[in-house]
């Protein structure tokens, strides 16, 4: 049974199903995004028991003949690797639903570019052949343009514009790299990666090398790796709540996922070669990025920057080519997904009220807004890697991996850690403790609909803090054999 | 002269005397002149129709058909060359070609 | 062998009356000529067998345009024409481009000059007829209107002044 | 009894957990009695292990894990799974700190139901308290050093939510985040140390470490980086050298929190887990070296600064950072078992001192001492108990005080000279700025009438506490050291071959095992075997006379300082050496040195993020915006310009072709234009035709 298509276009059923309901019907619209992001939802998590732990290849594989003539197929298959983050999609998808139920304008469009954009993202981890993957990593572009672009902040077109063309740029030279990589191959040229990463034998030092840097320009900007990172701000800013949850709970994840799926497995010399650079790059990540976040004075930039630390953690972690390592950064990317998006569904929340997000504008909430400082505080202080909550182990793991090859990176990667604790208590006394600000002495507490996107969230991060052996399992054979053979 | 009539035999005719058409249309002065050699030329055209629907299709008769459908066209032709003359000649009072550029670029 | 004869007689016939239509300076003359040229192609037509197109011939362009031809000529000739040339100045170019051609010409002609005329010729007024008045009922159809809008054309811009 | 030990941290983690999510705030909720009778349950099972352990039925130390995660790890090229284990190893060392952290969190407990009566927030400090005392019994107790590290960085958490647990103030929210954040700053050096241990070992479990050592497979340079590492942790958060800065200003906490995190546990943890991983400091002498110093400096920076200090709390934070410094210096001069020692005795009368000035505070409202004085006829339990504590802390002998910092003097005395006279000296002072305490607060008259008319004895909630402890204060030295049980309790670990650095002996690990299962029990045997007289635990005959009666005068010196009322004395001595009083009141500028880092942080922040706004975003993206459009712009130019020009030109040219052509026919004639055709034609068909 093919589950896989089942999770991947339930919701592209849905978003066409929503283009034929008329905009008046908002009620209907709202219903139809959550049944089939819910089916989407409930058929990945039916895989799970099906999912065996014990195995490092290919599950729920499906291969039918897309373009006979080019060799492309339609592969789809998740693994270890990929498996945790489809899981993460479809879970952020549903929250960032809830969390838009509070869109007014143009109802009907953003939920059906909002399902366009859960296919592309859920297609881009489970696609095992490259056109397959292009298709779906491009497919993600365009309703995240229209999502910052139409329902954005005060800046939404430039961020929108900026978003799209820098991508759009990195993808293309991704696309060369592709087709390099496709008539690299032996005589019955292909795009799938699986047979692709067997002849890696053949080709030269310099091939392997150029391929790679194509493949990373793409996967950098999406990262977002340091020099292509300033797209990550804007975009924050400028989108709505629950589109900067989904860009940063789940488009992020695609650059790292692409990084160990793609570069390291059909260019491995290639990705030898950039090692240095890429602790170098990863450190500049950390460091760079706390510090970008400390001085900030709008909270949701902040977060963005504490986005572009911890994705820091992740290329430290895939840097040290160690198993704990990868271990380390797939599991950052999945505590990131739910701490970050926890952190802008409240940064989201008090920007309802307030309709400001500038720290230095709040004071002494606390006292007035007990539940919402309560989970803001313990969001922060995951995301500043408290032990005992998912941002902890995520981190260790990085830190444990790079540190057995790049022992002067992870002492400087620790400043990293300081300045977002920093930053972050700088926020929290901010924001909650000290004088109550009179201005909003009448802010209400969190609503029910709030509360149902944060606290599964709290939930989950708590959860894989004390007891991270669920997602470890799932993930710890296939990396075991990523390095091993 | 024993050699058998051949297709080229009645082609070449055609041919010469399809030249003295077109010869005579290009440097005859006298406009009818111009009317005679584009009969001529006409002409030409029938001998080759007929010529070749007798030596390669003997069994039909498309050939000589066509050939009509030529002479009507030139019957109709030279019939509106004349009368356009006549009402030029009754305009301008001269027959030569030189003399009408009215439609000059 | 007879028919060698007839053909190249006719043919001369044909030719030399052309070219004194075309060459002579006497315009009354030269339609003579056009008359006996027709007449030549017509017997062209018997030699080829095609008794009903040389029937046609005979009275279509014979009769008809030749004697039509004299009829204009008569009206329009005037004595001043004798002595004018009756050829503009570009007889050169126009023999230049004859030239041309008659080489296009001749190396087509050359190439049917194996195909030789098969079995007798048949009677063919009984095949048009029928062609006429069946696969080519439409064109034939046509093809009296076009004469129709000739006669038409001829009476209307023959018309004189006052009729206007 | 010690089946159960894994329990010790979880009942107060659950009980925090109810007090924090079951009950409504409100301030005389009953739910305080939930964290008391927790402790109380806890306080049980420990004393049981301690009485068990002493008495050597169960055999030290005792182990057991469980299964906690997994994840593919990589040593040396080949990746296996690493099976993470969670679980609990109970050493000498470990049952001691048990009962003190239980004891003393228990008394807090009680104390704090009195002294926080009707605070707003009432509720959610009493869960904080047991949060706080379940991740120190984690520490205490867990046998992996990374869950050790978790429990370590919750404590941080724990101290951060107490100190600033009036949030209202700003006071107490800058302290909070100054504090986390110090403490912070030395995690990050005890996070280094767990990374390399587990690239070099592999694990993370204490013994396998030891055992690790024990074969010499650590080289010396490996093992004293790990150990600085360690120290470096140590130092934030027992408040050494350079990162004691925090505990003075953690005062503005409430003082049972005070009491119980910045005198008795936390501060002892950092010198606990340097106990605790003791081993890796025995393989790298030098790092025990630049402990006893660091621990030598803090003591004296530390003392100095507490002469002159006349906010009681602060007084007290002062002294808890010198004598974290004695114990850091004991450990660091290899006496273990003296330091330790030390810790327990400080944690009861520290946490008496605390509570007793706690009480002070709570019947006069000020902390400032120049507005207190001859409270003893108002307040005679709590003047007699912090005199105990006030005895016992000068090392008066008899005292536990005496017979702990008795033995790190032993110690120091026979390990490093020069240190042993600073130590000698900081003693002293200790006596002399607790007997200025004793004197400002409750000897002489009152100072300020208002405050001393209305200064009343504790309710019984208060005192019952303080008894306890200053009974536990008095005795306890006397109970440990009888029969050397001391010495068989907090036994100095001994790494067996100081194998030659690097190559790994041949024996088998298994072997080394179980020769490593009792070491503690088998060393401290060894030693006893020694004829009792266990040299470096007592001082040379003559100093062992000399020293209390030293300690006797410097109490006096303070005596004839302070006891007028205006103390003028003091006064005088303080203009006199006015730049030194500044200095010190000053906390020798370290304070400040502090607060100009965090603000160069957050210059290096403003620039850093000025690079990224405009250098970053500008140049490298816009600026390759702007390059396309300029390159945009430069080819509509070429295509204007050229392109077009030239196909402009083709059709000018043809069109000027035409003209001239046509120059050369005759206008309107038509045989002229049929003849150009003619032409045309014939060359065409011609040409084609020949080819």
């Amino acid at each position: 049974m093919n589950m896989l298509t089942v999770v991947t276009f339930a919701p592209l059923l849905g978003a066409l199903i929503i283009l034929c309901l008329p905009k008046e019907k908002v009620k209907a619209i709202q219903t139809v995004a959550f049944i089939f992001a819910g089916i989407s939802m409930i058929a990945s998590l039916a895989m799970l028991p099906g999912f065996d732990r014990g195995t490092p290849d290919m599950q729920f594989i499906e291969r039918y003949a897309w373009i006979p003539s080019f060799g492309v197929q339609y592969f789809m298959g998740v693994d270890g690797l990929s498996f945790p983050l489809v899981l993460l999609t479809t879970f952020m998808c549903v929250i960032g639903l809830i969390a838009s139920l509070g869109i007014e304008n143009r109802v009907k469009e953003y939920f059906f570019w909002f399902l366009v954009l859960e296919v592309g993202m859920i297609g881009v981890f489970c696609a095992l052949d490259l056109i397959l993957f292009y298709v779906f990593w491009e497919l993600t572009l365009v309703p995240m343009y229209f999502l910052i672009g139409v329902w954005g902040g005060p800046r939404k077109e430039f961020a929108a514009i900026k978003f799209f063309l820098y991508t759009l740029t990195g993808s293309v030279f991704m696309l060369l790299a592709i087709l390099a990589l496709y008539f690299a191959g032996t005589a019955p040229h292909t795009f799938d990666m699986l047979e692709l990463a067997k002849m890696t034998g053949g080709w030269s030092k310099n091939f392997q090398i150029l391929v790679f840097l194509g493949l990373y320009f793409g996967m950098a900007i999406k990262i977002p790796a340091f020099p292509f990172h300033t797209w990550l701000p804007l975009a924050h800013v400028e989108a709505p709540t629950p589109i900067s949850v989904i860009l940063a709970a789940v488009l992020l994840k695609m650059g790292v996922y692409g990084l160990l799926r793609i570069c390291l497995s059909l260019t491995p010399v290639g990705f030898q070669w950039f090692l240095p650079a890429l602790v170098v790059i990863a450190v500049i990540n950390i460091v760079y990025g706390a510090l970008c976040a400390m001085a900030q004075t709008d909270m949701k930039k902040m977060v963005a920057y504490s986005s572009v630390n911890h994705m820091g953690y992740c290329l430290l972690g895939i840097a040290g080519m160690t198993t704990a390592g990868f271990t380390g950064a797939v599991f950052q990317m999945l505590s990131h997904g739910i701490i970050t998006g926890a952190l802008f569904l409240l940064v989201g929340v008090i920007y309802d009220r307030a309709h400001t997000r500038d720290i230095s504008a709040f004071g002494g909430l606390a006292v007035k807004l007990p539940v919402f400082a309560g989970l803001m505080s313990l969001t922060a202080f995951a995301s500043l890697g408290l032990p005992g909550l998912a941002g902890f182990i995520g981190e260790f793991l990085c830190f444990l991996g790079a540190f057995q090859t790049w022992k002067l990176a992870a002492a400087i990667s620790v400043l990293g850690i300081i300045a977002t604790a920093a930053f972050f208590l700088r926020m929290l006394q901010k924001v909650f403790l000290g004088k109550l600000n009179e201005k909003w002495a009448d802010l209400p507490d969190m609503t029910t609909r709030e509360l149902v996107s944060v606290v599964p969230l709290a939930i989950l991060t708590v959860l894989f803090g004390v007891y991270p052996k669920w997602p470890l399992d799932l993930m710890n054979k296939t990396i075991e054999h990523m390095l091993g053979k | 002269m024993t050699a058998p009539l051949t297709l080229s035999h009645y082609m070449i005719v055609a041919g010469l005397l399809f030249l003295i058409g077109v010869f005579g249309a290009l440097t005859r002065r006298n406009i009818i002149g111009i009317l005679m050699s584009i009969e001529l030329m006409f002409n030409a055209a029938n001998i080759n129709l007929v010529a070749f629907d007798r030596f390669l299709h003997p069994e039909g008769v498309t050939g000589q058909a066509l050939a009509l459908f030529v002479m009507t066209v030139a019957a109709a032709e030279i019939v509106v060359g004349l009368a356009l003359l006549l009402a030029i000649y009754r305009g301008t009072d001269t027959v030569y070609a030189e003399d009408f550029n009215l439609l000059k670029g | 062998m007879l028919e060698q004869i007839v053909f190249y007689s006719l043919s001369l016939l044909t030719l030399a009356s052309a070219l004194a239509v075309v060459l002579h300076r006497n315009t009354v003359h030269s339609s003579l000529f056009l008359g006996l040229s027709l007449a030549g192609v017509a017997g062209l037509f018997a030699a080829l067998g095609a008794d009903f197109i040389f029937a046609a011939q005979i009275m279509v362009y014979v009769s008809g345009v030749a004697v039509l031809v004299m009829f204009v000529v008569m009206l329009l000739g005037r004595a001043s024409d004798l002595h004018l040339r009756q050829i503009n100045e570009r007889w050169m170019a126009a023999l230049l481009v004859c030239g041309v051609a008659a080489v296009g010409l001749f190396k087509i002609a050359r190439l049917h000059s194996a195909t030789v005329a098969t079995g007798a010729p048949r009677p063919s007024t009984h095949d048009i007829g029928r062609l006429f008045l069946g696969e080519w009922l439409v064109p034939f159809e046509l093809i009296s209107l076009v004469l129709l809008a000739a006669l038409l054309g001829a009476v209307f811009f023959t018309r004189t002044e006052n009729a206007r | 009894m010690i089946e159960h030990a894994y329990l010790i941290p979880l009942i107060p983690f659950a009980a925090s957990l109810i007090m924090m999510f079951g009950a409504k705030e409100d301030p005389h909720s009953p739910v305080a009695w939930i964290g008391i009778g927790a402790m109380t349950i806890c306080l049980g099972l420990s004393v049981s292990i301690l009485a068990a352990a002493a008495g050597g039925q169960i055999p030290l130390p005792y182990e057991h894990n469980w299964h906690w995660f997994s994840f593919a790890a990589s040593i040396g090229g080949k990746s296996f799974l690493y099976d993470m284990p969670i679980g609990v190893l109970i050493d000498g060392p470990a049952a001691v700190l048990l009962v003190v952290v239980t004891l003393v969190s228990l008394m807090v407990q009680i104390y704090s139901v009195a002294y926080m009566h009707e605070d707003t927030r009432y509720k959610r400090y009493f869960a904080f308290v047991s949060f706080f005392t379940a991740s120190m019994l984690g520490l205490v107790v867990s046998s992996n050093i990374l869950v050790g590290f978790m429990s370590w960085e919750l404590m941080g958490l724990s101290s951060y939510l107490l100190i600033g647990f009036w949030f209202e103030k700003d006071g107490p929210t800058e302290a909070q985040k100054k504090a986390f954040m110090t403490t912070k700053l030395g995690d990050s050096g005890l996070y280094l140390a767990l990374l390399f241990i587990f690239a070099k070992v592999g694990s993370f479990q204490i013994t396998q470490i030891h055992q690790f050592i024990n074969n010499g497979y650590m080289t010396g340079t490996v093992a004293t980086v790990i150990a600085i590492g360690i120290l470096f942790g140590a130092m934030g958060k027992s408040a050494q050298f350079p990162l004691f800065i925090w505990l003075p200003d953690a005062m503005e906490g409430p003082t049972p929190g005070s009491a119980l995190i910045h005198a008795a546990t936390m501060v002892a943890a950092g010198i606990f887990v340097v106990a605790r991983l003791y081993f890796i400091f025995l393989a790298a002498p030098d790092a025990m070296l630049v402990a006893a110093w660091i621990g030598c400096i803090t003591a004296f920076m530390a003392a100095a600064m507490a002469l002159v200090s006349y906010d009681i709390k602060r007084v007290l934070a002062f002294s808890t950072v010198s004598q974290l410094g004695f114990m850091m210096c004991a450990l660091g001069v290899g006496g273990y078992t003296s330091g330790l020692f030390h810790l327990t005795t400080h944690a009861f009368f520290k946490a008496l001192l605390f509570l007793g000035a706690g009480s002070v505070i709570h019947s006069v409202h000020t902390n400032d001492m120049r507005l207190m004085g001859g409270l003893s006829k108002k307040m005679p339990i709590t003047f007699v108990t912090m005199g105990a504590a006030i005895l016992a802390i000068a090392g008066i002998p008899g005292t536990s005080g005496y017979y702990s910092k008795d033995m790190i003097l032993a110690n120091i005395y026979y390990a490093n000279q020069p240190i042993f006279w600073i130590m000698l000296g900081t003693a002293l002072m200790t006596a002399f700025y607790m007997s200025r305490l004793f004197i400002l607060t409750f000897w002489g008259d009152d100072r300020d009438h208002e405050k001393h008319h209305h200064a009343h004895e504790s309710p019984f909630l208060i005192t019952g506490p303080l008894v306890l402890l200053a009974f536990l204060s008095l005795v306890s030295g006397y109970m440990l050291n009888r029969d050397d049980l001391v010495y068989r309790l907090l036994a100095k670990p001994t790494i067996s071959a100081q194998a030659p650095a690097g190559h790994a002996p041949v024996h088998a690990e298994a072997a080394s095992a179980d020769a490593h299962a009792a070491p503690a029990l088998s060393a401290a045997a060894a030693e006893h075997a020694e004829g009792g007289a266990h040299h470096e635990g007592h001082l040379p005959h003559w100093l062992h006379l000399a020293l209390p009666f030293l300690v006797l005068g410097s109490i006096g010196l303070a005596f004839t300082l302070y006891k007028g009322p205006r103390y003028a004395l003091a006064d005088g001595l303080k203009s006199t050496f006015a730049p030194a009083f500044h200095l010190l009141d000053r906390r020798w500028f370290l304070d400040d040195a502090f607060d100009l880092l965090v603000v160069f942080c957050d210059k290096v922040a403003a620039v850093a993020f000025w690079i990224d706004a405009n250098v970053v975003d500008r140049v490298f993206v816009d600026g390759w915006g702007l390059l396309t459009r300029v390159f945009a712009e430069i080819s509509n130019l070429i295509d204007a310009l050229f392109v077009d020009r030239t196909v402009d030109g083709f059709g000018g040219l043809s069109l000027d072709l035409g003209v001239g052509l046509r120059g050369l026919v005759k206008e309107g004639q038509v045989q002229e234009y049929l003849m150009y055709v003619a032409i045309a034609f014939s060359l065409a068909a011609t040409l084609i035709l020949t080819r």
